[in-house]
């Protein structure tokens, strides 16, 4: 059992707050991904999870045992640090096998998890080599292996693919959902990969500047952001907010078009680029930037005078200037409190 | 300024004293030296090999100077009709000049504290005793105070071989080379085995008896006069200096001589030969006294507000010197800068015998070979008190 | 250009090297192997059947070998200690560095006024009634407490060079070597002996390398303590280049702390050696 | 094999903590005593009155007594054997660090023939007894007129300390990713610039470690000092020559008055000895 | 000018070749993107450009000079290292301003450029950091304003935004493109994101084990790949490739189907996975599994027992089990040669 109770956690660097309070549960054999812009936390949260980092408070549970004041080794985990750690002195063999020597596993053991992880992250062929005679992205992988070689119950990975091509990152994620599905491991897993978090999470939590916004499943965190920080950090290119002036009860005039919407006070329009369809009735956007994505077509436009872009289909070439009329669906509409930033 | 370039008076005050008080009257100034051996002798070699040199005079012991018979100059314009020819010929190094001029003197003394004197054997004379006495006198102290405290410069630094060469061999033997291995030699070493059961084992530490004096450790002692000094200059009432003990050849004692030299480098010859003269003025002898507890090279009138230690040892080397079985044995001659291994050859008989316990006769048949293979590389004839000898001085 | 880069670099170094010390060298050597003008082996043979010969051989490893793995744990203790901690380090650093200021005569002397007999040792046992009277330490029959002084004191006066040489080799292992090691599972002791030990080699190497070529020269402080009676080869190289005025012999010991220095300097090298791929 | 986590309970992680702090703090304290007892010991016979020190028992509290320590500072010329020691160390230290660090730095960063030759040739320096090499540079320097200077003593001095400047320096630097080198390279910077802005900078503690080594070997040395030096004497050749056939007291005194300044260098490049800067790669 | 030749430039670590023959030309202020997989040898490449590797042989110019001898310093380049290289003694300003510094610019002119590049990387508020205090995407973006404040003629980034989030780094492609542009700088970019390439890139260079497959245009890259690991290895999910028979001159049988392709002894047929859509006459897709990534699904199957991969709509929602019938757009067909693996 190894369910992961993050409580009121906080971190400060001298005057500096990395963490506010930060409550989290993660289930036992959860796969939890971490997203947030660069130097939300993410890092630290890791760190403090992984006993490298004390906390300036709270607690942190793993299983039915508070770890705070256990050293990291007592805690059961694995990591994947952000900066690999490859240990210099050891061959790609020595440092894959560095946990498994420390918890004196017999040595006909050791070298079949060792083969059966580098296989999995394709490093075989470099067993013997040492850290400094690989690439970038083949040290990023002998830390992976490090860490799964472990079967830990918690492991925890700060941006393990980063430096893979697509192609690779494709078949380590598989790898990894398939290896991690198939233990006992509960997982914490940080990218700024998108399609990652939402191909491999059983959860996303989005942070913010030390907090957590949302912390829910891939499909809700994309389609429902809880808060209007979730909806412009997800989505490649992200959701557009336009503002709303109310047109009567329920009823909100955005770009010169009116839309049915939430009794409030005040409200923000919020819609994904790609809910968006060519249409005669829809939103008139001024055409700047046309971006061709391979199937797709990015548009950079303004709507009203406010930012906006679309995702179309690539049939469709619009010229810079142009004014292009966009259907938002309607129900794929979300609406913001512009004051508390809150999901409507 | 002229640079004294010496082994002598290199404790700090004394150096001090002799900067001072004996060298500040001397025109122009003399900057004053007092180096140990290695440096003191390095830096003289280097300036002979050099062939030039800042160094305007030389001080040492004897031992120090003979060694560097070629690079010194004839100091024979000095006058020095008021010193002993005895010391004169000691200068000379077995040549005909007179490579350095005696400087000053010394010997060795025995001294003790006087909660020691209560146990002295009975009969024994303070001022007369032998070493059997001496003995009785150890062991009497060990056993009253369960302490061995009688004590001896046997460290590194310290003087040891002095005593064997010049009192307890002669004492026994009346001989320092010739008789080295005689029945006489054996029995010495057997008396000394005997008096070192009484001896401090920190000994082998001590290479000034002076402190070990001072902190009680030690209540004989027998050392070099300077090496005694400090006790009773710091505790006068506290000790008693008196001769060294008397075999059945008779007291045999060392005299130590130093010795001033200028070597063929010397930057200003002149400058040098008038600081040589000023060391022999009598004024300046007796500074020299107070400065180093050595004593002058020449009669002279002792002023009556001389330290406590001088006022002690005056009248214990009179009645050394002056005793009816006094018998002086001189420093090495002619052994030139052998002078080092003739003396650790008495060192390592010593070592061996006393401290590793081997045989005496089988130490001192091989040490004697030694000796002889020295005697006969440096061609010396014997010195007193062993008999003068045509060619190398035979070791029986 | 690039290729003669480091020979340029070396260049200074080696000219004053050569001039410093090959040359005296060179002379010194020779003396060694010369005897009146003549190549000969005498010197040698004068050294060797020395009867204090083989003791203080023997005497200078055993110090050496006892000392210097001493040091070195101390060393590292203390290294870790400076390294480990937050506040005050640097005041505990300095503490520590202290004894690198003090001469080995100095050191000799601090610690003959612990041993002597009236000595601060027996000075506190006598205090502490523990003695009635003082207890001859230092004592040519017990060579043994006499090999204990020394050792304490060249622990004392010695160590803060290897700690030193460690603690800045220490600072500069990235510390994200030691935490990879504690979240893969190993102890203090472990990530002492898996991470921070291999990476400290180049260090390690210098120390034990500088030390242990300083433990063949140990003089000053064994003379203070053991006067006579621990010869060591420094000291019997002492007494006949000034006592006993014999050049050649004295260059032969020399010749003798030379060649077990560069012996055991070599086997530092190996036991000690980082594959060129496995540096940082 | 073993099965982590069904052992016994582990012990409450408060209670260990504590206890290891508790065995961790008085490992430091004793340390510390080991080192500053010795070093008190010497003050306090520094600062006692003669007849203190030759006395028994010892007290480790001393009268503070300064009259031996006062002799020492009346002596004529302490002041400038002081000048004169602060200059050779500080000469032997420029020496010693500037021709030992580029080569402490060739030999960290390139493979090439006649390392192996050179590292020995290093290590020899300092594996062979000086005090038979002061004749021959005496020799030497007589003949050149190096005799008797400041800069001839440091000349010698530096020779000591060299070995330590290169080995350190070489360990140091091997400790310092090529990579940030690299870096400031793409950057403008020459080989030495880089050297001097980063490697240097990052070398710190091993730059201040070899310049403590090469003070305090310069500061201590007596041997060549007495030969080389004669008017220009350093305060180590002018006070300690002597100091071991000196009165007790008077070894104390002039043992403290040496060790007093070589302490206050060393405090002064304390903060130095330190990394202060993490270095990681990424 | 600042023109980059590389002619025949072959890189040897001991026995592994990491580059063979390479030649590649980079036109003067060209932004050229370097796509490959992990270990390929991309970091090589750069640093032999760079002067910090030598090349076992072959020549490289800048402009017309020829720089193989040349120091770093003299080459006019500036470079983000993949694992950034980041001062750790220097603060984030010093970092910055360092190699300005070296050019012995005015401290004013420093002043400006490193709050500008700063400014530009969002990392405006650390300047007075140390790296160590600085979360890995910040240190990563000091890395990159280092290089850029420098303004040099040729800059060299490797993998410079693969630690950011997805909302950064589409800001700092952004700002990295405007800046870029406005300059006389040749850039050469490392990067695993495809989309980054493609909006990035005057032309992309496609290397494969130390060889360059293919250095052209983004949309010609990805429409027209030049071999069949160009197509495997560029879009997200790759190119489908099924194996073909012949069925009269030019028309190939191909999962049942016939297509007209090119009159050759043998041809594999490709098809980008958004090239298909379901349609009754397409090819017999079983499905095997269904991800949605937002606004589309990707469905995982076999045709004719090969693996197949095909983006279509997210309004369609197959199960697994289920056979799609998926037809590929005409136009988009690509053959390729199996025995040489090139485009035919
Ligand atoms: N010093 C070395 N010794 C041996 N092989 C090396 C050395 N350095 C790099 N290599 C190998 O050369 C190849 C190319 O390395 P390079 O760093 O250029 O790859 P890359 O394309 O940058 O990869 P990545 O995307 O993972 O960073 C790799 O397979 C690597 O293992
Ligand atoms: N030692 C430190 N002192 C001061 N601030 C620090 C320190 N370490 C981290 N920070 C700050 O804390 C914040 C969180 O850092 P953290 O490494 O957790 O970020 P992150 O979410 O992992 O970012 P990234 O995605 O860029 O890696 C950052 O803003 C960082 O600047
Ligand atoms: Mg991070
Ligand atoms: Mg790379």
């Amino acid at each position: 059992m190894a369910e992961i109770r993050i409580k009121g956690v906080a971190k400060d660097f001298g005057t500096f707050t990395a963490l506010h309070d930060v409550d989290l549960t993660i289930a036992d054999r959860e796969f939890m991904v971490l997203l947030g812009a660069s130097g939300c936390g993410k890092t630290t949260l890791l760190r403090i999870i992984a006993g490298l980092e004390t906390a300036t408070k709270g607690e942190v549970w793993i299983g039915d045992r508070r770890v705070d004041q256990l050293p990291p080794r007592e805690r059961g985990i694995a990591m994947v640090f952000q900066n690999y750690a490859v240990f210099p002195h050891l061959t790609v063999f020595e440092n894959i096998a560095f946990g498994l020597r420390m918890k004196r596993m017999p040595q006909a053991e050791v070298t079949r998890r060792v083969t059966r992880t580098a296989e999995l992250m394709h490093i075989e062929q470099l067993l013997k080599r040492y850290s400094g005679q690989l690439s970038g992205g083949q040290r990023q992988r002998v830390a992976v292996a490090r860490a799964l070689a472990m079967e830990p119950e918690v492991i925890l990975m700060d941006e393990p693919l980063s430096n893979l091509d697509a192609l690779l990152r494709l078949e380590m994620r598989a790898e990894l959902k398939g290896v991690l599905a198939g233990s006992n491991t509960t997982t914490i897993y940080v990218t700024h990969d998108q399609v990652e978090a939402m191909s491999l999470a059983d959860r996303i939590s989005v942070m913010n500047g030390g907090k957590i916004v949302q912390a829910a499943g891939p499909v809700e965190v994309y389609r429902n952001p809880a808060a209007r920080f979730v909806g412009s950090f997800i989505g490649n290119p992200p959701m557009n907010f336009l503002s709303a002036s109310p047109a009567g009860a329920g009823q909100w005039q955005v770009g010169g078009q009116v839309f049915a919407g939430p009794e409030a006070p005040a409200a923000e329009f919020a819609i994904r680029p790609e809910d968006l369809h060519p249409s005669d009735t829809g939103l008139p956007a001024e055409v700047r930037v046309v971006e061709p994505l391979g199937p797709h077509t990015l548009v950079t436009a303004t709507v009203a005078g406010q930012p906006f872009r679309a995702v179309i289909d690539s049939t469709l070439v619009p010229r810079p200037g142009d004014v292009l009329h966009l259907a938002p669906m309607a129900d794929r509409i979300r609406w913001f409190n512009p004051e508390t930033q809150k999901a409507l | 300024e002229a640079l004294f370039w010496s082994t002598q008076a290199k404790p700090v005050e004394e150096t001090q004293a002799m900067r001072e008080q004996v060298l500040a009257g001397f025109e122009g100034g003399v900057d004053y030296q007092g180096m140990d051996e290695g440096p003191w002798l390095t830096r003289i070699q280097a300036e002979m090999q050099a062939g030039s040199g800042t160094i305007a005079v030389l001080g040492g012991l004897h031992g120090d100077l003979s060694g560097l018979g070629e690079g010194l100059m004839d100091l024979s314009a000095i006058d020095t009709s008021v010193i002993g020819d005895a010391m004169l010929e000691l200068g000379r190094l077995g040549t005909d000049q007179q490579l350095y001029v005696p400087w000053m003197q010394a010997t060795y003394l025995m001294a003790a504290n006087r909660e020691a004197l209560q146990y002295l054997p009975e009969g024994a004379d303070l001022n007369a005793l032998t070493y059997d006495q001496l003995i009785a006198w150890a062991a009497a102290v060990h056993e009253a105070t369960g302490e061995r405290r009688f004590g001896f410069p046997a460290g590194p630094q310290g003087l040891r071989h002095r005593f064997f060469q010049g009192f307890l061999l002669p004492a026994y033997t009346g001989s320092t080379v010739t008789e080295f291995r005689s029945e006489a030699a054996v029995e010495a070493w057997g008396v000394f085995a005997e008096l070192w059961s009484h001896t401090t084992p920190a000994s082998t530490n001590y290479s000034f008896m002076q402190e070990p004096l001072l902190t009680g450790d030690v209540w004989i002692a027998f050392d070099h006069v300077a090496r005694l000094a400090d006790a009773f200059n710091q505790r006068p009432d506290d000790f008693v200096a008196f001769p060294a003990p008397a075999g059945p050849e008779g007291r045999a004692y060392m005299p130590v001589l130093a010795g001033l030299a200028v070597m063929n480098t010397a930057p200003d010859a002149e400058q040098s030969m008038a600081l040589v003269n000023y060391m022999l003025q009598p004024e300046t002898q007796i500074a020299t006294l107070r400065a180093t507890n050595f004593f002058p090279v020449m009669p002279v009138d002792m002023p009556d507000d001389m330290p406590a230690s001088v006022q002690a040892f005056a009248p214990a080397i009179a009645t050394m010197t002056g005793a009816s079985d006094a018998l002086p044995a001189l420093l090495p001659m002619g052994l030139g800068e052998l002078g080092g291994q003739f003396s650790q050859i008495y060192t390592d008989t010593f070592e061996q015998i006393i401290l590793a316990g081997r045989p005496v006769e089988a130490t001192l048949d091989a040490q004697a070979e030694v000796l002889r293979a020295l005697m006969v590389q440096a061609n010396a004839p014997c010195w007193a008190p062993d008999e003068p000898s045509d060619g190398p001085c035979p070791v029986n | 250009m690039p290729r003669a880069l480091p020979y340029l670099l070396l260049l200074p170094a080696t000219l004053f090297l050569v001039v410093f010390f090959l040359y005296p060298f060179v002379n010194v050597a020779w003396d060694s192997v010369t005897r009146g003008g003549e190549m000969t082996l005498a010197n040698y043979q004068r050294m060797a059947s020395h009867w204090k010969f083989p003791t203080a051989f023997w005497n200078t490893l055993l110090l050496a070998g006892i000392v210097v793995p001493i040091q070195l744990a101390m060393a590292l203790t203390m290294a870790s200690i400076v390294t480990k901690l937050q506040k005050g380090r640097s005041t505990l650093l300095y503490i520590f560095a202290i004894p690198l200021g003090i001469s080995d005569l100095a050191a000799g002397l601090i610690w003959l006024a612990i041993f002597e007999q009236s000595g601060f040792l027996n000075s506190m046992l006598y205090g502490l009634g523990v003695i009635e009277r003082p207890i001859l330490f230092l004592s040519y029959q017990n060579t043994w407490v006499i090999l204990l002084a020394i050792v304490l004191a060249e622990v004392w006066r010695a160590t803060a060079i290897m700690m030193v040489i460690l603690v800045a080799g220490m600072g500069l292992i990235p510390k994200e070597y030691g935490e990879a090691a504690e979240v893969f599972g190993a102890s203090r002791w472990q990530r002492f002996t898996r991470v921070t030990l291999p990476m400290l080699k180049p260090s390690l190497q210098t120390a034990l390398i500088l030390r242990v070529i300083l433990a063949f020269e140990v003089f000053a402080v064994v003379v203070a303590l053991g006067g006579t009676q621990f010869p060591v080869l420094m000291s019997e190289t002492y007494q006949w280049q000034f006592t006993m005025q014999d050049r050649g012999v004295a260059a032969a010991y020399a010749m003798v702390i030379l060649g077990i220095s560069v012996a055991f300097t070599l086997v530092i090298l190996r036991l000690l050696h980082v594959p060129k791929e496995a540096r940082i | 094999m073993t099965e982590a986590g069904t052992q016994d309970a582990p012990p409450a992680p408060d209670r260990v903590r504590r206890s290891g702090r508790w065995v961790f703090v008085t490992g430091v304290g004793l340390l510390v005593a080991w080192v500053l007892v010795p070093i008190w010991l010497l003050l306090a016979n520094a600062l006692s009155a003669p007849a203190e020190v030759t006395a028994f028992p010892r007290s480790i509290i001393p009268s503070f007594d300064t009259a031996s320590l006062e002799f020492f500072f009346g002596f004529r010329g302490v002041l400038d054997a002081l000048w004169n020691s602060i200059q050779v160390a500080s000469v032997t230290m420029i020496v010693a660090i500037g021709l030992g660090a580029p080569a402490g730095y060739a030999l960290s960063r390139f493979d090439f023939p006649g390392k192996e030759a050179f590292r020995f040739l290093v290590i020899m320096t300092r594996a062979f007894p000086l005090p038979l090499l002061a004749l021959p540079l005496a020799v030497m320097f007589i003949r050149t007129g190096l005799d008797d200077t400041i800069l001839g003593l440091a000349l010698v001095h530096a020779t000591l300390a060299l070995p330590f400047a290169v080995l350190i320096t070489f360990s140091l630097f091997s400790g310092i990713p090529v990579e940030l080198e690299e870096a400031a390279w793409t950057l403008g910077c020459t080989r030495l610039q880089a050297v001097i802005k980063v490697v240097l900078p990052l070398a710190a503690p091993g730059i201040a470690a070899s310049a403590v080594f090469a003070f305090v070997i310069s500061w201590n040395e007596v041997f060549a000092a007495a030969v080389l030096t004669i008017e220009n004497r350093t305060l180590t050749a002018f006070l300690l020559q002597s100091l071991d056939v000196s009165p007790l007291h008077l070894k104390f005194a002039g043992g403290a008055a040496l060790v007093i300044p070589a302490l206050l260098f060393i405090f002064a490049v304390r903060k130095y000895l330190f990394a202060m800067w993490g270095i990681a790669n990424r």
